[in-house]
């Protein structure tokens, strides 16, 4: 596990807001939704916001990431009767480069498939955090954007991107493949200009998106960062 | 284990007292809840409808009972028929019949979860089966407004307007029409 | 010194070629796999992306040492694996260190990588990866009895171990090969390579559907990255040394590209062609057939 | 193949308890492990998942947790008029929606009294049917690819793509079509549909031949399949089993035969059963279902009437009150009964709408039950073979 450094927390005689802030970085999770045994399974050091390289090694990097897209291979909805036609050979989504991993760790797309229920929004957290960066999440159907057909329902979320950093959109109920297709071109697109940030935003907003999660996910009983 | 109790009604369904006869093959009986279980028991054991399609229920809170309902096939005669049983909506609680079929344990423990009808013995009827952490009342309950819950939960995305639709459809689509019905 | 130098450069370059033609010859037979299924497949270098790509990845987390070590141990396996075969029989350049190491030392490298990998599988902590990990040895177990035995055969055949002499004595003329003198070891091997490259049938280990997806579960960026390094590495070793087992080495590195690309693409064929067996039915199917042919084609070399 | 050691594998596994069928086995022993697959998992059907307890490599208990696909729709139903219901419906079973449209609609014309004319009902069956052809196509590839043969997937998944055109032509939606109103049907066929569908089905028929020849004559796929989950005729009634998994079994039900809805009782056709029961019984009787629902097509399009109208009109739906009642609607779908049980109180709105799907006691309690004692490599491919699907069975 990572070492936090101690600096932050002993040169506190002249506090600004920065110093404040390297403190709250610093800052342990409680990881209270675990028992006390598993605990030491699990980190319990806030994630740290990593900068991008400088010139044009990033730009090189984020070419290599946009040609080789993985997606987390989770059907969290019905969004996901489309990925079967977009793998197989009429729209076929490995030509460009994506093709679908079977655990989060190795995966660095996530597509939310449509609407998101509270059982399956704690499940889509922890794989999200499960992944490493730079991931970049889809949003797929109306549901994901304002709460589509199921707007009233008690069991589904509204909005996703106040739980987790979402980067393209993809509207409609349901949206094609090519739409997907579409999706995933401008995802290309924006990770080429480097405007795929959603892990540090996620980092950066750390607490906000942990309190809207907490607000729904009634029974924590996960890791508050899984690494 | 039939009394002849459940000779007379079992006389009554065959005779009178069903329910919306349509279609063909389907039919409904009223039964006390007393009687209930022991009344499904012969309908499976005797009178051969052996496969239990669904089991649910109704909220009639205006009158303040749970009407639950058992829907049993027979194969032979092809016939459905659905036995419904009112229980009082206050501390609602029936007989299980879990030992009949046992995936009627799974109905049961929806209805615990979703109506708050307790079935006591039915195996891991406590259990949360669909909800997870739902706290406060079942949300199948008709008091329960699932629009205000999900409004305040949710972070609904501002902008979202919307109409009634019988107004909408008058004013905007079909001005001519809408008076016709 | 000199001597030295010259023998590092050389192993660097054949290295380096065997890297990319592995790289190469992945991507090639994914896009042959495709059009079996009817697509058109990911671009040819779209394995040297996907290293890229995970090495650029802004974090990894690891579980210990021997996780480090798991990977580390697999590339150590799957280089000791080509550093010991002549790959151009002949040539200066990319007959390795084949004139000091023989087939035990090369079959001993073949089964190294994955007690490194089951080490490091191990401590990611994954119920998954243990699960991957005993399909993975309990199948290899099985799959190396054809494969010793029919490497006994031929060792009794030309009475030697080391490579270098057995392609020696298998130059001049295609019936020459062990294909042809020795068929029985060459169909035993042949099945056992099948298991050897983890394809379909033999692919419970690393299934997606059962258990996904066995020992590298946990294995994530930079670590991963160095895995498929490995397996570029690996696959060309293999294909190299079936080359010289069965069918005569090469001379010329065209020769090479010929024969293990035929030979890969049995592999490739069968495994689009088929459902993987499970653990147990697949360590019986090797413990059969193939172990018989072995077993007959010792014996036909000790009569 | 080698005479194995003849040993007992099941003194290895923990003693099973008389009263509840389960066996008794303390976790922390050491010699138990529990693995959860799903919900993300690929080898899991839908998104829901399985709570594996394994000794060795073998399952000794098994717990399915669903509900992550809850939406309500029930709930959801009770506050919108019934028209506004119907793009609802069709959201609950993604693979075949058309199933639930009909229901639907037939609940209400129930209800209300409404006749429906008879081109109208020719229409929803050749849509049923060609819903059931996609619904097949897409589980042959999951059956093949829960073995690891990806390749049969990408033949079949891809010639449910061609069938999902006829649809957007017929429908202009791809999944969701809601084509089957209450009243009839959307649309009239387009011109030259027929000859579309057929084109269609020539090549569906051609890709099925080969898939019979790749996967169901392939001695892999047969060690696999064969004997992998077994329901005897008995355990049919007492799980409430229906569709292919009780036809897989030898059991001779067929909704479409016993309680004849729309036109089938004027189409020639006959129930497919098989007798091993196992997941290679299940796998050919739906195999054979698929060559089946093709013959009923060209059936139907053959004698499907030309003329006519195909809509009702309806009242002012938007102020349509449903006279007071209760009935319930099923049909055959891919899975089994699917059905709708709908009562009405004479307002604009459902009282209670309540959706019967097969995998309810598939996936839960049929599926605790088959996978004791199975090989933890083969719990995706019983989950498949038994065709569940999540959203039906949480809704």
């Amino acid at each position: 596990m990572k070492e936090s450094n101690m600096d932050g927390l002993q040169s506190t005689a002249t506090e600004t807001e920065q110093q404040l802030e390297d403190m709250a970085k610093e800052m342990r999770l409680a990881n209270d939704g675990l028992s006390e045994q598993d605990k030491g399974y699990f980190c319990d050091v806030r994630p740290h916001r990593v900068e991008p390289y400088k010139g044009i090694m990033e730009s090189f990097a984020n070419w290599a990431r946009s040609q080789s897209l993985w997606i987390l291979g989770f059907g969290t909805g019905c969004g996901a009767i489309e990925l079967r036609p977009l793998m197989t050979s009429r729209f076929d989504m490995y030509r460009y480069g994506i093709q679908a991993r079977p655990t989060p760790r190795q995966s660095c797309v996530f597509i939310i498939g449509g609407y998101a229920s509270v059982k399956t929004l704690k499940r889509i957290v922890r794989s999200y955090e499960q992944m490493q960066g730079p991931k970049f999440v889809l949003g797929l159907g109306s549901c994901t954007v304002n709460g589509g057909m199921y707007w009233d329902s008690y069991n589904t979320i509204n909005r996703i991107d106040q739980y987790i950093p979402v980067d393209v959109y993809i509207a409609g109920c349901m949206p094609r493949p090519e739409a997907l297709l579409g999706g995933f071109i401008k995802l290309k697109q924006m990770i080429r200009e480097g405007k795929c940030e959603g892990m540090n935003k996620y980092i950066d907003d750390f607490d906000w998106y942990k309190a809207n999660q907490k607000q729904i996910i009634h029974d924590w009983n996960m890791p508050d960062y899984n690494w | 284990m039939a009394t002849e109790r459940q000779e007379r009604t079992m006389q009554e369904v065959n005779d009178s007292g069903l329910v919306g006869d349509r279609p063909a093959g389907l039919k409904f009986v009223h039964v006390e809840a007393d009687q209930a279980v022991a009344y499904i028991t012969r309908l499976r054991d005797v009178q051969g409808y052996t496969h239990l399609v669904f089991f649910t229920a109704i909220d009639y809170i205006e009158d303040s009972l749970f009407r639950l309902t058992y829907m049993v096939h027979n194969y032979d005669s092809r016939q459905d028929m659905g036995v419904q049983v009112d229980i009082p909506r206050q501390g609602a609680s029936m007989e299980s019949i879990h030992h009949l079929w046992p995936h009627a344990a799974t109905y049961q423990r929806e209805l615990k979860e979703m109506f708050g009808i307790d079935f006591p013995g039915s195996p891991g009827v406590d259990d949360s089966f669909i909800l997870e952490g739902w706290t406060g009342i079942s949300p199948m309950r008709r008091e329960f407004d699932t629009r205000q819950y999900s409004e305040q939960t949710y972070f609904p995305r501002p902008g979202r307007v919307t109409h009634d639709t019988a107004a909408y459809m008058k004013e905007n689509l079909y001005p001519s029409e809408a008076e016709t019905w | 010194m000199n001597v030295i130098m010259t023998k590092a450069w050389y192993t660097l370059i054949s290295l380096f070629v065997i890297t990319n033609y592995g790289l190469l010859l992945g991507g090639t037979m994914a896009r042959v796999r495709a059009k079996v299924q009817g697509r058109i497949g990911q671009p040819v270098w779209q394995p040297y992306i996907d290293i890229l790509k995970n090495n650029f990845k802004r974090t990894g987390i690891y579980h210990g040492v021997m996780f480090y070590l798991g990977p580390v141990f697999r590339l150590a396996g799957g280089l000791g694996t080509y550093l010991f075969i002549p790959a151009v029989y002949g040539s200066l350049v990319f007959s390795n260190f084949s004139f000091s190491g023989d087939l035990l030392l090369v079959m001993y490298f073949i089964f190294f990588g994955q007690l490194g990998m089951a080490l490091g599988a191990g401590q990611s902590g994954h119920p998954y990866s243990p699960l991957g990990v005993s399909r993975g040895l309990a199948q290899m177990t099985a799959f190396e009895v054809p494969f010793a035995l029919s490497v006994i055969a031929i060792a009794a055949q030309y009475q030697t171990l080391s490579i270098t002499e057995i392609v020696a004595a298998q130059q001049g003329g295609m019936l020459n090969w062990v294909a042809f003198t020795n068929p029985l070891a060459m169909v035993a091997g042949m099945i056992s390579f099948l298991g050897m490259s983890m394809g379909n049938p033999f692919s419970v280990v690393i299934a997606p559907q059962e258990i996904p997806i066995g020992p590298p579960t946990e294995m994530q960026s930079s670590f991963l990255g160095m895995l498929q390094t490995n397996r570029a590495i690996f696959n060309g070793a293999k294909l190299v040394l079936f080359m010289n087992l069965y069918f005569g080495g090469a001379t010329n590195i065209g020769v090479m590209v010929v024969k293990t690309f035929l030979i890969y693409l049995y592999t490739v064929i069968v495994d689009a062609s088929f459902p993987r067996f499970r653990t147990d039915q697949s360590i019986r199917f090797f413990l059969g057939i193939p172990a018989l042919i072995g077993i007959a084609a010792v014996v036909l070399q000790m009569l | 193949m080698v005479e194995m050691a003849k040993y007992d594998p099941r003194d290895k596994f923990p003693p099973v308890d008389a009263g509840s069928g389960k066996s008794v086995y303390n976790l922390h022993s050491g010699k138990y492990m529990k693995v959860w697959q799903g919900p993300q998992h690929p080898g899991i059907t839908g998104n829901m998942s399985l709570e594996l307890t394994v000794c060795g490599d073998e399952i000794i208990d098994c717990k399915t947790h669903v509900g992550y696909l809850h939406r309500g729709f029930e709930k959801l139903m009770e506050r919108r008029r019934y028209i506004q219901c119907f793009p609802l419906v069709c959201r609950i079973c993604v693979p075949e929606p058309d199933f639930n449209e009909y229901l639907f609609a037939e609940g209400v014309e129930e209800l209300a009294g409404i006749e429906v004319p008879e081109k109208a009902r020719w229409y929803r069956a050749l849509t049923l049917e060609m819903a059931r052809l996609a619904s097949f196509m897409m589980w042959i590839g999951g059956q093949a690819a829960a073995f690891g043969m990806g390749t049969i997937g990408q033949w079949t998944v891809t010639m449910r793509d061609y069938v999902l055109d006829l649809f957007e032509e017929l429908s202009g939606g791809r999944i969701y079509h809601m084509y089957i109103i209450p009243g009839g049907v959307r649309a009239d066929l387009p011109i030259g549909f027929a000859l579309r569908v057929e084109q269609t089905l020539e090549q569906i028929g051609k890709v099925l031949d080969d898939v019979e020849l790749a996967l169901m004559h392939n001695a892999v796929f047969k060690k696999r399949a064969l004997g992998l989950g077994v329901i005897t005729p008995s355990m049919v009634d007492e799980y409430g089993i229906t569709g292919p998994n009780a036809r897989g079994s030898g059991i001779r039900r067929d909704i479409r035969k016993d309680n004849p809805y729309l036109v089938y009782d004027q189409l020639e056709f006959s129930i497919v059963t098989e007798t091993g029961g196992d997941a290679y019984a299940r796998t050919w009787v739906r195999l054979r279902e698929t060559r089946q629902s093709i013959d009923l097509i060209r059936q139907m399009l053959e004698k499907m009437p030309t003329s006519g109208p195909f809509f009702q009109k309806l009242p002012n739906v938007l102020h349509w009150k449903i006279p007071a009642g209760q009935t319930y609607r099923k049909a055959e779908c891919t899975r089994g009964e699917y059905g709708f049980f709908m009562v009405s109180d004479g307002t604009e709105l459902p009282r209670r709408i309540y959706v019967r799907g097969p995998s309810y006691t598939h996936a839960v309690t049929l599926m605790e039950k088959l996978a004791v004692n199975v090989n933890i490599a083969d719990t995706a491919g019983l989950m498949v073979s038994l065709h569940t699907y999540p959203p039906e069975i949480e809704r």
